[in-house]
C-alpha cells in the first residue's frame, strides 16, 4: 500500500558548476527557502549546499513548539503567517507535518508580568492572533498538572493562552520540505562543504567548495547558529550576533498527561508532550558563546528543579534524554534579514535564536522573494542590519540588557 | 559540557559561577568622529570565533573580578593563551 | 517607650538558655539542649566586620595583625580573623565578640550589617557543606585557616575554614544579611541527618579556643 | 512459584528474609536482595509488559534495565525499571501500557498488522483530507505512551544531593574498576568509585569460573576474587564507595553526574550525586550484543547474563529446557555452570568459526552438550512465550528444530562507553574486537577492563591498576601539593606494570555481526520501539543513509532503554546492508542521563533562596501580602483591596510608611572614585555638593536608561550611593566593566542589606521626625533634596534624605538593618497621633504615577533611551573626556523624530483607566501604556504612555486599543506631566 521505498530527496546526483541560486544550509530556513523559490518564482535551478545532512542543527534539536504571540507589530504578523502555513504545506507537501494546534500556555509569576503579557495579548488581538489572558485557576483548568499555590519560587498569577499555537513534527518539516523541494528540481548536496565565497566589484560570482567551485549570482547563507561564523569567515559582514548553547530534553514516554504547551520565562522552562507521550522540556541558555553541543549537568538538574516546583507530578517522571543545539542571540530578539545591500547577490537570514522553527516557513517565504526580486518585501524590510547603527532595536524583549549589550 | 574558570584570584571554579562578559574588543573608542558603524561594531558586532578566542568574564558569585580568558568555543573549555599574547 | 534593639537576621527555633546584651544586640550564650559532641550551628551575625581596601594593602596593619600575603589566606591572631580576598581588598572579622574602634582610615568600611554570619562545627560539617555547595573544602593544596569566595545553597558567600580535623573540623562564613532566614533553614536541613544543632556563642568560643 | 537454589555461595539474595508486595492487586512473596523482576519471575511471571508499536508479549531479557519491556507502575511511580530495583515490603506493582492484562493483552491484535506500519508512515498517511487528523491524533496520542501518571500525583520519599570532590572517580565496581581504585587510593589520593549494582564485584561477582593470581597459585573462583577486592576497596581510608550508584553523565574537564539509591538505613530516597574530579577512570564493561532473528524478544529469549545471574545471583533456573545461541566464551561457560546447576541443554549454537577457549570445548564435551559450531537461532516458536526455536546454519542451508522453554542468545557484547562518548572520547570502529572503542580520550580520563575488549582476568585487573596509577600520575602533575617528587618513580611504576600486561592476553577477538537467513519480519534491532530490520531496511532505501537519521526516522533506540538494545546493531547492520559504500560503522550519539532518571532525584533538596528585609516579620504581622520581586519578598499592599484606596490616600492626607530597603546601596571611595562615577553616570557629578542629594541615571551603551537612583558624596572622593532594587547586584560589576582597561585606583562596598531603608511619606512627616530626633529638621534646615547624617537616641546613627518620588513631604532613612525594627517603632510610635500607616510597593507606584516620576522596566523597556523618558536634563553632554556610557548613542540618535516619547494622558470622558499594557494604535500600534490607573487624588484616569513623537503633543487624542475590547477602542489626551502638584510644592514644602 505504500509503493516502493525510493529516495525521497533524489538520487545522490553530481555538483554542477553553476546554478542560478545557491544556499548554504540544508536546515529548515534554506530548504523552506528552495522550496518558495523553486514553487512561487519558478527558479527551480537551486542547490542546497550542506556539510551534514539535511536537518543536522536547530531543525532536529528543537522541541517543535510554534506560536505567534511576539511582542511587537513586525514580528506578529510574520509569525502568524508561519503559523498559518502549517496545514497548507501539509497538503502542499502531501507529507504529514503533524500540527497539533493544542495551544500554548506562557506562564506569568509577576503582577509585572501581567501587565507585559497583557501588552504582547493586546498585540496579538491588533493583529488578528488569537491570545487571552487568563488567571492561575483557569490555567490549572487547561493544565490541571500546575502547581497554582504560593510556596514556590515563583507562584503562578496567570497565564498568556494562545490557542492556534502548538507542536509540529520537526524532522517531519524537514523531510517534507526536502522532498517537496526535490520534486521541482531543487538539488540538496549533503556532507558538501561551504569553503569560501568570491566577489567581483561588489556581486557575488561564486562560491568554493570541497566538491569544487560553483558559479552563481545569488547566494543565500542561511545555516542556522553556524551562519554569523560563516558569514564573517568568508564575507567579512560581522553582525551582532552571540551563538548559545541551547538545550532540550524527554521524559519516558506516559500516556497523556499535558494537552498544551506550557511555558515559564521565570523558570526559564517550557513543556510540552509529543504524540509519542514523551514531555519535552526546554531549559535557558548558557550565557556564552558556543559552537558545542555538548549538554551540561546543570540544566538538566535545573529543569528538575523548576518541573518539581511548577508541575510536581512530574517528579515521578524519569528524565531519558538531553540534548543541545545552537542559538544565534541577536540584542532585541529579532532576527536578520537582509541582502543585496552590502554586497549585491548576497543574502543572509540567521539570528532567530530559538525561534528559528516556528518561522521557517514565512522566513523561507519572504526570503524566497527577496531573492527573485532583489528588493526586500515590505514585511521583512524592518529586518535589516543596520538598525543596530540607527539605535532602533526591534523591541521583541523588554528587559534591560545587562553588562554588555551582547547577553 | 562542563565549563571550568581559572579566576585570578580564586583559581579553578565551575564555570556557572561566572558570568560572560562579551569577546574582548580592546578600550572604549574614543568619542570625538566616532560614526555609528563603529560604534555598532564596538557595541554590538561579534567575530563569532570558532576556535579559540579571548573574552571577558566576572566572577559574580565569588570575588568579583573581571579578567579574560582564551577558551574554546567549539570545545567550550578553557585554554591556555596563546603565546602570542603571553 | 520604643526599647532599643539590634536584631539578628538569624533565628532559630531553640529557645535561649543565657543570654547577654550587648551592644544592644542580645547575644545568645547558650541555647537549651546543646549538650556535648554535636555538629553546632551559631550565629554570629552580630561580630563586628569590617571592610579594608587599599592599592597598598600590604602597608596596612589591621589592629596591629598582619593581612596574609597570598590570594584567599586567611590569619587568624588574637581572635581576629583577616581573610585576603584579592589584591586590594580583606575582610575582618572580629571573632573575639567585643567591637574594636573604628580605625579612623577612609579605607575600612564597618560592614558588620552587609552580612548574615554563622559558624558550623563539628565532624560532620564538611558532610552538609557538600549537599549545599561544590567547594572542594578538602582540598589538599590549602592551608587552614583560607577564604572561599563562592556559592553555598547558590548564594555567594564568604567561606572561612578553620580546622579540617576531626570533631574540631569548622567553617565561618557571610552572605548577604537578606538571606539570613533561608540559609539557616538550608544549612539545618542539609544537617538534620547529622543532628546539627543550633548553639550559642559560649560554644564557639570554646570551639575557637581549641584550634 | 518456583524452587530456589538457595544454598549458592554466590547468592546476593536471603531467601529466609521474605519480602511481601503486591502485584496486580495479590500478594505475591520474594527474598530480600531481589529485585522486583526477579521475584516476579520466581513467582512464574513471565509476560512483563507489552511492546509500545505492536503490543507483543514481553519479558525478562537482559536483568540490566536495558529495555523498557519490564518497565512496570511501583508505587504509582510510572516506568520503573523493575530489573534494578530492588522489592521491598509493600511495594504496590503493576504492569503497563495493556488492555487487560500483560498475559491477555486485547491490543495484542496489532502485531498482525505491521505491514500497515512501515518506516515513517505516520508521515505518509492520516493528513488526507485533513479533517481526519485531529481525529487520528487523539487516538494516537491514547495508544502511546506507557504508564499513567495523574496529574496531582504526589512524589514520595526524600530526595537530597551531594556535590563531593574526589581525586579520583572510578565508574564501575568491577575487577577493573575496584583495582583502578586501590591503585590511585594506595597513592594518596581521594577516590571515589561509583557502581549501578547494589555490591561492587561486576562481572566476577556470579561467576565461579578458575581464578588464578599472578602466581597461578591460590586457585579461587572468580565470585571469591571480587569480595576479596570489595573488602580491599571498602575499608581503604582514601576510598569512598557508591553502589546502587548509577553514573547517568560525564563532561568535560572531569565532572561526573549520577544518581543513588537509597538502602534500607540510608536517610534518602534517591540521591544526585555530582563531583568534580581531577581524573576519571572508566570500567564500566560490557553488556550483550542482542542476537537478531525471528521473534527474537519473545518471553524466553534471554541474554547469558540474565539467566547465568538469575540462576547465580538469585537462585532461580530460568527454564528448563535451553537452547544457546551465542557468539563468546562466556555462553559457553554460562552452558556449563548451569547444566551443574540442573538446567537441561539441549544445544549451544556458536557463530564463530574458531577461537573457543578449548577448557570450556572439553567441559561442554564432558557433559555431553551437543555443540553446533556456525549455527544460529533463526526463529523463536511459541505465542506468548518460548515453545521452540529453528535453528539454523549461517547460510540457511540446514535447520532444525528443538522443542525447548528457554532460548539464551547472545551475538557477542557491547562495551559501555557512554561515560567516554559524552566526555567527548571519539570512537571509532575495530575489527579485531568488533567494539567501537576510543579513539581519543577525554582528558584526565582512563579506560579499564572488559570495555576494552579484555577477557581474561588478571589482564582485566592489571588495566584498572594501570588506569588508577595513570589517574593518580594525572592528579599529581596538576596539583603541586600532592609534591612532584614521586612522579618520575609513579611514571616507572606504569611502565612496569605495563611491560607486566603486556604478557598477559590482549583484546580478545569479537564475534563477527551475523543474523540469522530471515526476511526480518519480526526481527527486532529495538525492543522498545518496535523497530524491525524490515524497518531499518525501508529507512535506508529512502535515503536515510546515516544510522544517527535512521534514529530520528525509525525511532530506533530513543525508547526508554537509552539504545541499550540497537546502539551497537544498528550501526553494524547499517554498514552491513551499505557495504558497498565501504564506509566503516558509525556509532550513533549517545547522549545524558545514561539511564532514566527521576526529575525529583535531579530536583534533589533544592531550597528556595529568598531575601527578606529587616522589617519582613513586622511587615507581615501588619497584614501586609507578600511577592516575590527579584530575589527579594516585598510587601505589596496591606489590604486585600489591591487599588491600595486607603494606602494612598493616608499618604496624601496623613503621613505613611514604606519598606525601600531592597535599594542598592553602595559605598565609593578612593582616589579615582569620581571618575567611575563621571564613566557611569549620565549628570556631572563633580557638581555633587556636601549635604545634597544628587538624582542621576545610568545607561548601557545604546543609551538606554539601566538604572536610577542618588548619589551622597561623603568627602573628597567617598561618595554613598544607590541603585534600583533590580540593579543591586549587578552594580559593581558595571562599575568595573566598564572602567576595566583605566586602571584606576577606586573602591566599592556593597552596603545594600546592611541598611535598612524607610521612606516616611506625607504633610505630616515632618512632625512625626520632629518626634524623635533633637536634630532641626526644618525646611530651611533640612531642604528637599538635602543630606543629614544624625543620631536618633544618641545610638541609633541614620542617614535621612529629603527625597519625593512619591510627590509629598518625604523623608528617606537609612539606618543600620540591625535597628531598623526599632526605629520603625519609634516611628509608628510618634505618627499614631497622625494615624501612620505602612503602604505597599503598588500604592507608591500609584503615587509617583500621579507625580509622574518614572520606574525603570515599567515606564521604560529595553529600547527606551533617557531622551525618550524625558531625562535629557539629567545628561551633561560636555564631559566628553569621561567616556560616559551611552553618551554616544544619545548623541547619535537626539535628532531621531522616528523615536518613541514618554507622555503622560487622561481618559477622556472621565473614563476609566486604560489597562497597563494597553497598545497606542491608528491603523498600526503607535506605543502602549506603561502606567494607568484610575487615581483617588485626581479624581480622574490618568496615566503615562510611550508613543510614537508626533503623538506626544500636549492635546492628542490617543487612541487606545485594550486586550478583549471586542474592536472597541477607549480614548485619551495627551496632557501635561506631572499631573499630581505640578509645581512640586508639597514636596518641596
Amino acid at each position: 500500500m505504500f509503493g516502493k521505498y525510493k529516495p525521497m530527496w533524489g538520487e545522490k546526483t553530481q555538483l554542477k558548476s553553476s546554478y542560478d541560486a545557491v544556499i548554504i544550509g540544508g536546515g529548515l530556513h534554506g530548504l523552506a527557502t528552495a522550496y518558495y523559490l523553486a514553487k512561487d518564482h519558478g527558479i527551480t535551478d537551486v542547490a542546497i549546499i550542506e556539510k551534514n545532512y539535511i536537518g543536522f542543527g536547530g531543525a532536529g534539536r528543537n522541541t517543535a513548539i510554534v506560536r505567534a504571540n511576539q511582542r511587537t507589530q513586525y514580528n506578529v504578523p510574520l509569525y502568524k503567517e508561519a503559523l498559518d502555513l502549517w496545514p497548507i504545506l501539509t497538503k502542499e507537501l502531501d507529507y504529514n507535518l503533524m500540527f497539533n494546534n493544542c495551544g500554548n500556555l506562557n506562564l506569568m509569576h509577576s503582577e509585572a508580568a501581567m501587565k507585559a503579557a497583557r501588552m504582547t495579548i493586546a498585540t496579538a488581538q491588533f493583529h488578528g492572533v488569537e491570545s487571552h489572558l487568563i488567571d492561575a485557576k483557569e490555567a490549572k483548568e487547561l493544565v490541571p498538572a500546575l502547581n497554582i499555590s504560593e510556596d514556590i519560587t515563583y507562584p503562578i498569577h496567570g497565564a498568556m493562552f494562545h490557542p492556534p499555537g502548538g507542536i509540529v513534527r520537526h524532522d517531519a518539516v524537514v523531510w517534507g520540505l526536502a522532498r517537496g523541494a526535490s520534486k521541482f528540481g531543487v538539488e540538496i548536496h549533503q556532507q558538501t562543504e561551504a569553503t569560501a565565497v568570491n566577489t567581483r566589484n561588489g556581486k557575488i560570482v561564486s562560491i568554493e567548495t570541497n566538491r569544487g567551485t560553483i558559479n552563481t549570482n545569488k547566494l543565500l547563507i542561511s545555516a542556522g547558529g553556524y551562519s554569523a561564523a560563516l558569514i564573517y569567515g568568508m564575507v567579512g559582514i560581522k553582525l551582532p550576533i552571540s551563538v548559545l548553547t541551547i538545550q532540550a530534553m524527554v521524559t519516558q514516554p506516559l500516556k497523556p498527561l499535558l494537552d498544551h504547551v506550557v511555558s515559564s520565562g521565570a523558570y526559564h522552562c517550557y513543556a510540552n508532550q509529543t504524540l509519542k507521550g514523551e514531555i519535552a522540556t526546554g531549559a535557558h541558555m548558557d550565557q556564552w558563546p558556543n559552537y558545542t553541543t555538548q549538554t551540561t549537568a546543570h540544566y538538566i538538574k535545573h529543569q528538575g528543579e523548576a518541573l518539581s516546583e511548577f508541575m510536581p507530578c512530574l517528579r515521578g517522571l524519569r528524565f531519558m534524554r538531553i540534548w543541545a543545539g545552537l542559538a544565534d542571540m541577536t540584542p532585541d530578539m529579532a532576527p536578520i534579514l537582509d541582502g543585496n545591500d552590502h554586497i549585491e547577490g548576497f543574502y543572509f537570514n540567521c539570528g532567530w535564536g530559538y525561534f528559528g522553527f516556528k518561522s521557517c516557513s514565512a522566513s523561507g517565504k519572504y526570503m524566497a522573494e527577496f531573492m527573485a526580486k532583489g528588493q526586500a518585501p515590505d514585511m521583512i524590510k524592518p529586518f535589516n542590519l543596520r538598525r543596530y547603527e540607527q539605535h532602533k532595536l526591534m523591541g521583541e524583549t523588554a528587559e534591560l540588557v545587562t553588562y554588555t549589550p551582547n547577553n | 559540557m562542563s565549563l571550568t574558570i581559572t579566576c585570578p584570584i580564586c583559581g579553578k571554579r565551575n564555570g556557572y559561577e561566572f558570568r560572560f562578559g562579551g569577546e574582548d574588543k580592546g578600550p572604549r573608542p574614543d568619542e570625538d568622529s566616532l560614526t555609528p558603524q563603529r560604534w555598532c561594531e564596538y557595541v554590538h558586532l561579534n567575530e563569532c570565533v570558532a576556535g579559540v578566542q579571548k573574552e571577558w568574564w566576572v566572577h559574580k558569585d565569588g570575588c568579583g573580578s573581571w579578567f579574560t580568558i582564551h577558551r574554546d568555543t567549539v570545545m567550550n573549555v578553557e585554554v591556555a593563551k596563546p603565546e602570542a599574547d603571553r | 517607650m520604643v526599647e532599643i534593639k539590634r536584631y539578628s537576621p538569624v533565628a532559630f527555633k531553640v529557645s535561649p538558655k543565657r543570654v547577654e546584651v550587648r551592644d544592644n544586640w542580645t547575644v545568645v550564650l547558650e541555647y537549651d539542649g546543646e549538650g556535648q559532641g554535636a555538629n553546632y550551628l551559631v550565629d554570629l551575625s552580630h561580630i563586628t566586620r569590617f571592610d579594608v581596601q587599599s592599592s597598598n594593602l600590604d602597608a596596612i596593619k589591621p589592629f596591629g595583625v598582619t593581612i596574609p600575603q597570598g590570594l584567599c589566606e586567611s590569619n587568624l591572631q588574637d581572635g581576629l580573623l583577616i581573610n585576603r580576598m584579592n589584591g586590594i581588598q580583606a575582610s575582618i572579622f572580629c571573632l573575639s565578640g567585643k567591637k574594636p574602634e573604628m580605625p579612623s582610615e577612609s579605607s575600612y568600611t564597618e560592614t558588620t550589617e552587609v552580612g548574615m554570619c554563622m559558624a558550623i562545627f563539628g565532624k560532620n560539617v564538611f558532610s552538609i557543606t557538600e549537599k549545599l555547595t561544590s567547594l572542594d573544602f578538602m582540598d589538599p593544596a590549602k592551608k587552614t585557616p583560607f577564604l572561599y569566595q563562592g556559592p553555598m545553597s547558590h548564594i555567594p558567600c564568604q567561606i572561612i575554614t578553620l580546622s579540617r580535623d576531626g570533631e574540631k573540623c569548622g567553617i565561618i562564613f557571610t552572605a548577604s544579611r537578606g538571606y539570613g532566614k533561608d540559609m539557616t533553614h538550608a544549612i539545618m536541613d542539609a544537617g538534620a541527618e547529622f543532628g546539627v544543632k543550633p548553639a550559642g556563642e559560649d560554644k564557639f568560643k570554646s570551639w575557637l579556643g581549641s584550634l | 512459584m518456583m524452587t530456589r537454589i538457595n544454598q549458592l555461595p554466590t547468592l546476593r539474595v536471603d531467601p529466609t528474609k521474605k519480602v511481601v508486595f503486591d502485584y496486580k492487586g495479590k500478594d505475591y512473596v520474594g527474598a530480600h536482595g531481589d529485585t522486583v523482576a526477579t521475584a516476579l519471575y520466581y513467582n512464574d511471571v513471565r509476560i512483563f509488559g507489552r511492546s509500545l508499536k505492536y503490543h507483543r508479549p514481553r519479558g525478562l531479557y537482559s536483568l540490566d534495565g536495558e529495555c523498557s519491556n519490564t518497565c512496570m507502575e511501583i508505587d504509582g511511580i510510572p516506568n520503573v525499571r523493575t530489573e534494578n530495583t530492588l522489592v521491598k515490603q509493600g511495594m504496590k506493582v503493576k504492569e503497563q501500557n495493556v488492555k487487560g492484562s500483560a498475559e491477555n493483552d486485547m491490543m495484542g491484535f496489532i502485531d498482525k498488522l505491521d505491514f500497515m506500519m512501515p518506516a515513517g508512515f505516520y508521515y505518509k498517511t492520516m493528513h488526507k483530507p485533513a479533517s481526519i487528523w485531529p481525529v487520528a491524533m487523539k487516538q494516537i496520542r491514547k495508544a502511546a505512551g506507557l504508564g499513567v501518571l495523574s496529574p496531582d500525583f504526589e512524589m514520595p520519599g526524600k530526595f537530597d544531593q551531594i556535590f563531593p570532590s574526589a581525586d579520583v572517580v572510578v565508574i564501575g565496581g568491577g575487577p577493573a574498576g575496584m583495582s583502578a581504585a586501590l591503585a590511585s587510593a594506595d597513592k594518596g589520593l581521594r577516590v571515589i568509585i561509583m557502581e549501578s549494582r547494589p555490591w561492587l564485584g561486576g562481572f566476577f561477582d556470579y561467576r565461579t569460573f578458575d581464578y588464578r593470581d599472578e602466581n597461578y597459585k591460590n586457585n579461587k573462583q572468580l565470585y571469591s576474587r571480587a569480595r576479596e577486592l570489595a573488602s580491599k576497596v571498602e575499608s581503604h581510608a582514601n576510598i569512598r564507595v557508591f553502589t546502587h550508584t548509577s553514573v547517568v553523565g560525564t563532561y568535560t574537564n572531569n565532572l561526573v553526574t549520577g544518581f543513588q539509591i537509597g538502602k534500607d538505613n540510608d536517610k534518602f530516597t534517591e540521591r544526585y550525586i555530582e563531583i568534580r574530579a581531577n581524573a576519571v577512570v572508566v570500567a564500566t564493561g560490557c553488556i550483550e550484543r542482542p542476537l537478531i532473528f525471528e521473534n527474537n524478544e519473545r518471553p524466553g529469549v534471554m541474554q547469558v547474563g540474565c539467566v547465568h545471574r538469575l540462576a547465580r545471583t538469585y537462585g532461580i533456573l530460568a527454564g528448563e529446557r535451553a537452547v544457546f545461541s551465542v557468539g563468546h566464551d562466556l555462553g559457553l561457560e554460562a552452558a556449563i555452570d548451569l547444566f551443574d546447576l540442573g538446567m537441561k541443554i539441549l544445544c549451544v549454537a556458536d557463530v564463530r568459526e574458531d577461537g573457543q577457549n578449548p577448557h570450556l570445548m572439553i567441559e561442554l564435551a564432558k557433559r555431553n552438550i551437543p555443540y553446533l559450531k556456525g549455527w544460529v537461532a533463526a526463529e523463536a516458536k511459541g505465542g506468548k512465550r518460548v515453545k521452540g526455536v529453528v535453528m539454523t546454519t549461517l547460510d540457511g542451508t540446514i535447520s532444525r528444530d528443538f522443542d525447548c522453554d528457554l532460548i539464551v542468545a547472545s551475538a557477542g557484547f557491547t562495551p559501555l562507553n557512554g561515560p567516554l562518548t559524552l566526555a567527548h572520547a571519539k570512537l571509532r570502529y575495530d575489527s579485531h574486537t568488533n567494539f567501537f572503542v576510543a579513539d581519543k580520550m577525554p582528558e584526565k580520563t582512563h579506560a579499564a577492563g572488559r570495555m576494552l575488549g579484555l577477557e581474561d582476568s588478571l589482564s582485566i585487573e592489571a588495566s584498572g591498576v594501570i588506569a588508577g596509577l595513570k589517574a593518580a600520575l594525572d592528579c599529581k602533575l596538576m596539583k603541586e601539593s600532592y609534591g612532584n617528587s614521586d612522579v618520575d618513580a609513579l611514571k616507572s611504576e606504569i611502565d612496569a606494570t605495563v611491560a607486566k600486561q603486556k604478557e598477559l592476553p590482549g583484546p580478545a577477538r569479537g564475534s563477527k555481526f551475523v543474523t540469522a537467513p530471515v526476511k526480518g519480519r519480526k526481527s527486532f534491532i529495538c525492543f522498545d520501539e518496535d523497530t524491525t530490520i524490515k524497518n531499518i531496511r525501508q529507512a535506508i532505501e529512502m535515503g536515510f543513509d546515516v544510522p544517527e537519521l535512521i534514529k530520528r526516522f525509525t525511532s530506533a533506540g530513543t525508547g526508554p532503554g537509552q539504545g541499550g538494545i540497537p546502539g551497537h546493531n544498528l550501526p553494524l547492520y547499517v554498514a552491513k546492508y551499505l557495504a558497498a559504500s565501504g564506509a566503516p560503522p558509525k556509532p550513533t550519539t549517545v547522549r545524558a542521563p545514561l539511564v532514566p532518571t527521576l526529575i525529583a532525584t535531579y530536583a534533589g533538596s533544592k531550597h528556595i533562596m529568598m531575601k527578606r528585609t529587616p522589617m519582613d516579620d513586622m511587615q507581615r504581622a501588619d497584614g501586609g501580602v507578600f511577592r516575590k520581586i527579584g530575589v527579594w519578598e516585598r510587601a505589596r499592599y496591606f489590604s486585600d483591596d489591591f487599588s491600595c484606596k486607603k494606602e494612598i490616600e493616608n499618604v496624601r492626607n496623613n503621613v505613611g510608611m514604606l519598606d525601600g530597603s531592597t535599594l542598592g546601596k553602595f559605598r565609593i571611595h578612593g582616589p579615582d572614585a569620581l571618575k567611575v562615577l563621571q564613566r557611569v553616570y549620565v549628570s556631572d557629578m563633580s557638581k555633587v555638593k556636601l549635604g545634597r542629594v544628587k538624582y542621576s541615571a545610568m545607561c548601557n551603551d545604546d543609551g538606554c536608561v539601566i538604572d536610577d537612583g542618588v548619589v551622597i558624596k561623603l568627602a573628597e572622593n567617598d561618595y554613598y550611593f544607590t541603585t534600583s532594587t533590580a540593579r543591586a547586584g549587578a552594580t559593581i560589576e558595571w562599575l568595573r566593566y566598564h572602567t576595566r582597561f583605566d586602571g584606576w585606583d577606586f573602591y566599592v562596598v556593597n552596603l545594600t542589606d546592611s541598611m535598612g531603608v524607610i521612606n516616611l511619606s506625607g504633610p505630616n512627616a515632618r512632625k512625626v521626625l520632629q518626634k524623635i530626633t533633637s536634630e532641626d529638621v526644618s525646611n530651611s534646615a533640612f531642604a528637599f533634596s538635602g543630606y543629614k547624617e544624625f543620631m536618633v537616641k544618641d545610638t541609633i546613627p541614620v542617614k535621612a534624605m529629603r527625597l519625593g518620588f512619591v510627590g509629598e513631604l518625604s523623608y528617606e532613612f537609612h539606618v543600620p538593618s540591625s535597628y531598623m525594627v526599632s526605629l520603625w517603632n519609634m516611628l509608628k510610635d510618634a505618627g499614631k497621633e497622625f494615624n501612620i500607616q505602612n503602604f505597599g510597593v503598588e500604592a507608591q507606584n500609584v503615587l509617583r504615577m500621579e507625580k509622574c516620576h518614572i520606574i525603570l522596566g515599567q515606564e521604560s523597556e529595553q529600547r527606551t533611551n533617557l531622551l525618550d523618558l524625558g531625562l535629557g536634563f539629567l545628561w551633561d553632554r560636555t564631559k566628553k573626556d569621561a567616556k560616559t556610557v551611552g553618551a554616544v548613542a544619545l548623541r547619535q540618535a537626539e535628532n531621531d523624530p522616528t523615536r518613541f516619547r514618554l507622555v503622560g494622558f487622561e481618559m477622556e470622558n472621565n473614563g476609566r483607566a486604560a489597562r497597563d499594557g494597553a497598545l497606542i494604535v491608528d491603523d498600526k500600534v503607535r506605543g502602549y501604556v506603561c502606567t494607568a490607573r484610575d487615581s483617588f487624588t485626581l479624581n480622574k484616569a490618568v496615566g503615562m504612555a510611550l508613543v510614537e513623537s508626533h503623538l506626544a503633543k500636549v492635546g492628542t487624542r490617543l487612541e487606545i486599543f485594550e486586550d478583549e475590547c471586542g474592536g472597541e477602542r477607549i480614548y485619551g489626551t495627551v496632557v501635561p506631566m506631572p499631573f499630581y502638584d505640578p509645581d512640586g510644592t508639597r514636596m518641596k514644602s
